[in-house]
């Protein structure tokens, strides 16, 4: 079920220093990505990696609804999330690098981000595993009173898994202040949607469940935004789970490890042309709030960043040896 | 100290925790109006309300990781899954999710998630209700594994499994919840090492749970004829109290391990493959394993009867072994 | 999604031979059962116990829509569907002694009837494990060009689980000859469904699928028979998986060992006066197809069944202790 | 005779199964267009076409389903679980369909599934993508388990499954895919028997898969010092070929167990249980297991290196042996 156009209101004047904000952060991790894929190539990183260049808009355009209390479960694609929430990028460079300064000690490598202190649970690696420990998190806030949300990102791939099937009925059963962000991007690894899901329209599988549920368009960080927050302020009300449907596209291959022949160049290339970060750059051109300086300030701000994050990286000590059992266990 | 059944000793348990501290909640399937597949939770729902006796819709993973999430964030859930058969359904979430989020975040929290279920055959029930997978669960770093066989230790275990802070899985046969005993207890911390059940100098019979009564019974019958059985009851499957096997094995010298589970990759195999590697020297004869037949479990009584260790088997074990 | 009911035809007239055979049919497992749950008090018959009466509607109305081709598969609730598909009740009765005379030798008891010659696949105990089994069926079929249809019987409960939601999906997706035979009876186990779903529609959650469904009402026969009918029809064309959902109640306790305190005495009362086969005498006699002595003659014939099942069981040798291991593997 | 990658053996074992019998098909995520995970499959989509090469949706106990009730009904599907990891979404199928419906239905029908999964770790992977879980396969009565180390076997074990009326489960370290080697084998039947791999008087090493080449290595480096191993590569985990390791054993009188699972219940635990059982007598050193660190995985790669069995714990445990 979408949410009547008609209660949206007008979008209000972007200001610029929100705009500026938004593209920041956009480009953050765009950058951080090229070079996590650069460093791989020269075998800094490992194991996994897998980038959100192209669905940039989604993260950080949702992220804008949250607060530091809510709480974030993201998948193995965690890049875009653990940046928009406030992961340090420098403590994500190192977890990559398989550093104890990383933001999980080097233990959970591209994957498997998290940091407790921002309420950020992963970096989860089965498909729509991340959702039951979602459900979770929401029903304690329920227990204790508290008026916050969780936010789960999961894939198209996850609306598949009987996982999605029970959490969306339990979220809705026991009124659970649950987001689910679903992330469609078309593909689950090398398949299509159009081979996975019986019907592609992922929004109306919300209906069943009586969550609200809405569609948009996922390279356009504004739409993310305002979506998202109008279903995260539901949440938050009391409302009840809220379902968001980011349409996005991812422009590399599922992994490294993916030759990616499974879709056309010129597919990519359309895709491309809706690029999250050239469409925003464009809008705030168009508002007089962004010109040729302004966005190499950005630009150089960002490039700042990705180095001093390498250079953290490239720094920091790898855990102890002698550490190797520890943590199995709290006592 | 009062006479109970282990039923409602767990409940006894269950209750305590309940009362002591209101981060606790039990949730499961059939947990609150029906009571309990086997009557445990019974009228804690009364006492409670559906809060915090939550019945749970038949969605085994989503409500495991409901009380992992859960015990992530402030709470001390109590997750019944009705029994062992069923919980492949949220074995992901117990592998993928408990057994590894704290470790591979670099230990920013911990997870004190309590997780019950009934275990084990002999009722009839047939192929599909009649597992033994601790073993399983045993095998997983990261969480803890418990199993009572005294009407005491289901309080205590239970008492235990909530005061740790790492996730800690119950292991109910669901064969004994009908027992009557007393509750004394030895307190929550000796639930993590093994008990001398019953004394004896001639063979160790190293067990837990339901067969820790079928072990007791073949002593009593062994008694008769001289052998003097010595039953040590596991309690913890994981971590394993190899100390007290080992302390009896230098008395005894002998050992049989009974486990309802198949025999390949059984718990009663890996007690045998730690005595090997810690005891090897104090053994006279070769450790022996009593173990169910390695065949989905038929429901004819006969069949079953056939296919559990029980009584003749560990005693037979016994004689063979020249003591 | 409920197919327009404007679709419907009308309802031709009944035949008595017809008629006489769904009573009979219908009558045959309410006596079965009776049977089985007074042997059960007597110890004869051990383990679990799910008894069907008040839902002998369902399977026998829906089995008049399936040939001896087409495939069925159950749940550990079986005695109705394995009777009113035609495995012998000595055979059933013997299943539940335990005898190696039973249609599994004894080892499978009440929840696991299975009958190869007779398309029967069981007797699943866990719930919803039967649908997994019914796509594969079914999968087979479209292989090897059959045009059969696997009719696949789950409840309520099963709605709940994941598992439901992939087999919908996968069915839908590779367009599976299968039919979805959902007996609502309200309860799974000691939880109303109201505590299960957060929407109760249950033939509604067919839509996002693209599954065409219906639901009818499971305490007539003839409806049930109908509209399984037409559905099974429509999978035999080739025209993919179709779902129908049947409103009933089960009289009893959801096992032997259920207290069945979650149900009020008026809710169960207020059933009764909807009894399956109570209504279809009525039917039977308003329409002139059966008398006093027409009723007595079933019931007689019947009883000579139960009775000789009984017998059967009761004659019945176990199986060797020595065949315990055999059969694990077939080398 | 031929050279080429494990990844290559196996598809040509896929290959001519679904050449030489049209009931065979090849179901899984990923295994059409994708190539495979791990490229296994590559190829065979644009030979066979889409209805044989099935790409199956993100629903692993739907198509795990899905292959047995094939497997019952006519069909040989080949199952593609892209690795262990995920595959307990779809064990309750495993366990409760694939492995009892035989025996529970009193022996009426065959189930002639294959189940091809990577398993393993080594590659950095981290906690949830590293599993070793073959053990909890091998524990279940009812199912049969292979496991390649070489790529001659690769092809075989594909052959000897597809061939088995009953439902086998090839475990595939992911990490031996790249291997090269010769196809020539020893034909279908062998691969139920374990293989000597290596010659030597000393000290048996019991082990599988991945590790068997690590022991190789082990032997390499301890043939230096006069210490011979002879190498045993279990190939079935279940059935368990214990007479290979016990002819071993009557030569070497020690063992040394490599396993990658963590060590608490791992095929390593039966395999010196089942050698305590059946080969007290011949021992002269108690078995030892050479196990990965009872932890989830850790990406780290110095971390990752010191969990998992080695050459150097291999070597060591040699050592302590005073051979
Ligand atoms: C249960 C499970 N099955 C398979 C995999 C392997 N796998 C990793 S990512 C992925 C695709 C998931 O697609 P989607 O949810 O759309 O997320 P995306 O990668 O597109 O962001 C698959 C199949 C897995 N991690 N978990
Ligand atoms: C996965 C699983 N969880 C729990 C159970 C225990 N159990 C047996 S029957 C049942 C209720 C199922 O209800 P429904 O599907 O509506 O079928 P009904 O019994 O009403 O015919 C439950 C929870 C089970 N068999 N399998
Ligand atoms: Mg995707
Ligand atoms: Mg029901």
């Amino acid at each position: 079920m979408t949410r009547a156009a008609a209660t949206r209101k007008k979008r209000p004047a972007l200001e610029r220093e929100h705009g500026l904000h938004l593209l920041h952060e956009m480009l953050r991790i765009r950058r951080f990505e090229e070079k996590a894929a650069e460093v791989y190539s020269l075998g800094k990183i490992r194991g996994f990696l897998h980038l959100y260049i192209g669905e940039e808009a989604c993260a950080v355009g949702a992220m804008q609804a949250l607060t530091p209390d809510d709480a974030v479960v993201a998948t193995y694609r965690d890049h875009g999330q653990a940046l928009a929430r406030g992961l340090p990028p420098h403590e994500l460079m190192a977890e990559m690098y398989g550093k104890a300064t990383g933001c999980s000690r080097g233990r959970g490598g591209s994957m498997h981000f998290f940091d407790v202190s921002r309420r950020f649970y992963g970096g989860n690696g089965v498909v729509a595993a991340g959702l039951p420990l979602a459900m979770g998190l929401a029903l304690a806030d329920t227990y204790q009173r508290y008026k916050r949300v969780t936010a789960c990102f999961f894939g198209d791939g996850a609306v598949v898994e009987g996982e999605f099937h029970e959490c969306m009925n339990l979220a809705s059963l026991w009124h659970l202040p649950v987001l689910f962000v679903c992330e469609n991007n078309l593909y689950g690894m090398g398949t299509a949607i159009e081979k996975a899901l019986a019907r592609t329209d992922i929004a109306a599988k919300a209906a069943p469940y009586g969550i609200p549920a809405e569609a948009v368009d996922g390279m356009q960080v504004l739409a993310v935004e305002e979506a998202v927050t109008r279903a995260a302020d539901a949440v938050r009300r009391g409302e009840g789970p809220h379902f968001v449907e980011l349409k996005t596209y991812r422009f590399r291959a599922h992994s490294m490890a993916d030759p990616d022949l499974y879709r056309t160049k010129e597919e990519i290339e359309g895709w491309r042309e809706r690029d999250p970060i050239d469409l925003f750059v464009a809008l705030l051109r168009e508002q007089g709030l962004l010109d040729d300086a302004g966005l190499a300030e950005v630009e150089a701000q960002v490039a700042a960043e990705i180095d001093e994050a390498v250079a953290f990286a490239d720094a920091g000590e790898p855990e102890p040896l002698e550490d190797l059992l520890k943590d199995v266990y709290t006592t | 100290m009062s006479t109970m059944t282990l039923r409602e000793s767990i409940r006894d348990g269950m209750r305590q925790a309940l009362a002591d501290d209101e981060r606790v909640f039990l949730m499961g399937e059939d947990v609150g109006s029906y009571g309990g597949a086997f009557a445990v939770s019974g009228s804690l729902l009364a006492e409670f309300g559906p809060e915090r006796v939550r019945d749970a819709p038949l969605a085994e993973s989503a409500f495991m990781g409901a009380g992992i999430g859960a015990a992530i964030n402030g709470m001390r859930p109590i997750v019944e899954i009705m029994t062992i058969n069923f919980s492949m359904l949220a074995m992901d979430q117990v592998l993928n999710t408990a057994a590894t989020l704290r470790y591979m975040s670099g230990g920013q929290f911990s997870i004190p998630l309590v997780v019950r279920m009934a275990t084990g055959g002999g009722r009839q029930m047939g192929a599909q209700h009649a597992h033994s997978l601790e073993n399983w669960y045993a095998y997983i770093p990261g969480i803890k594994c418990l199993s009572p066989a005294t009407v005491a230790d289901g309080r205590t275990m239970v008492l235990a499994a909530v005061a740790d802070p790492d996730p800690v899985f119950i292991f109910e046969n669901a064969i004994l919840y009908g027992n009557k005993g007393e509750t004394e207890e030895d307190g929550v911390p000796q639930v993590w090492k093994a008990a001398v059940r019953r004394e004896g100098g001639d063979v160790t019979v190293v067990t837990y749970s339901a067969s820790v009564f079928k072990a007791l019974e073949a002593a009593e019958q062994l008694a008769g004829e001289g052998i003097e059985l010595e039953v040590v009851d596991l309690r913890s499957l994981r971590p394993l109290d190899l100390e007290t096997v080992l302390a009896s094995l230098a008395k005894t010298h002998r050992a049989v391990i009974v486990d309802e589970g198949w025999r390949t990759g059984s718990i009663a195999a890996e007690v045998s493959a730690q005595i090997m590697e810690r005891g090897f020297d104090l053994l006279d004869w070769p450790v022996v394993r009593v173990c169910s037949a390695e065949i989905p479990m038929p429901y004819a009584k006969h069949l079953e009867d056939a296919a559990l260790p029980n009584v003749e088997r560990i005693v037979a074990a016994v004689r063979e072994m020249e003591v």
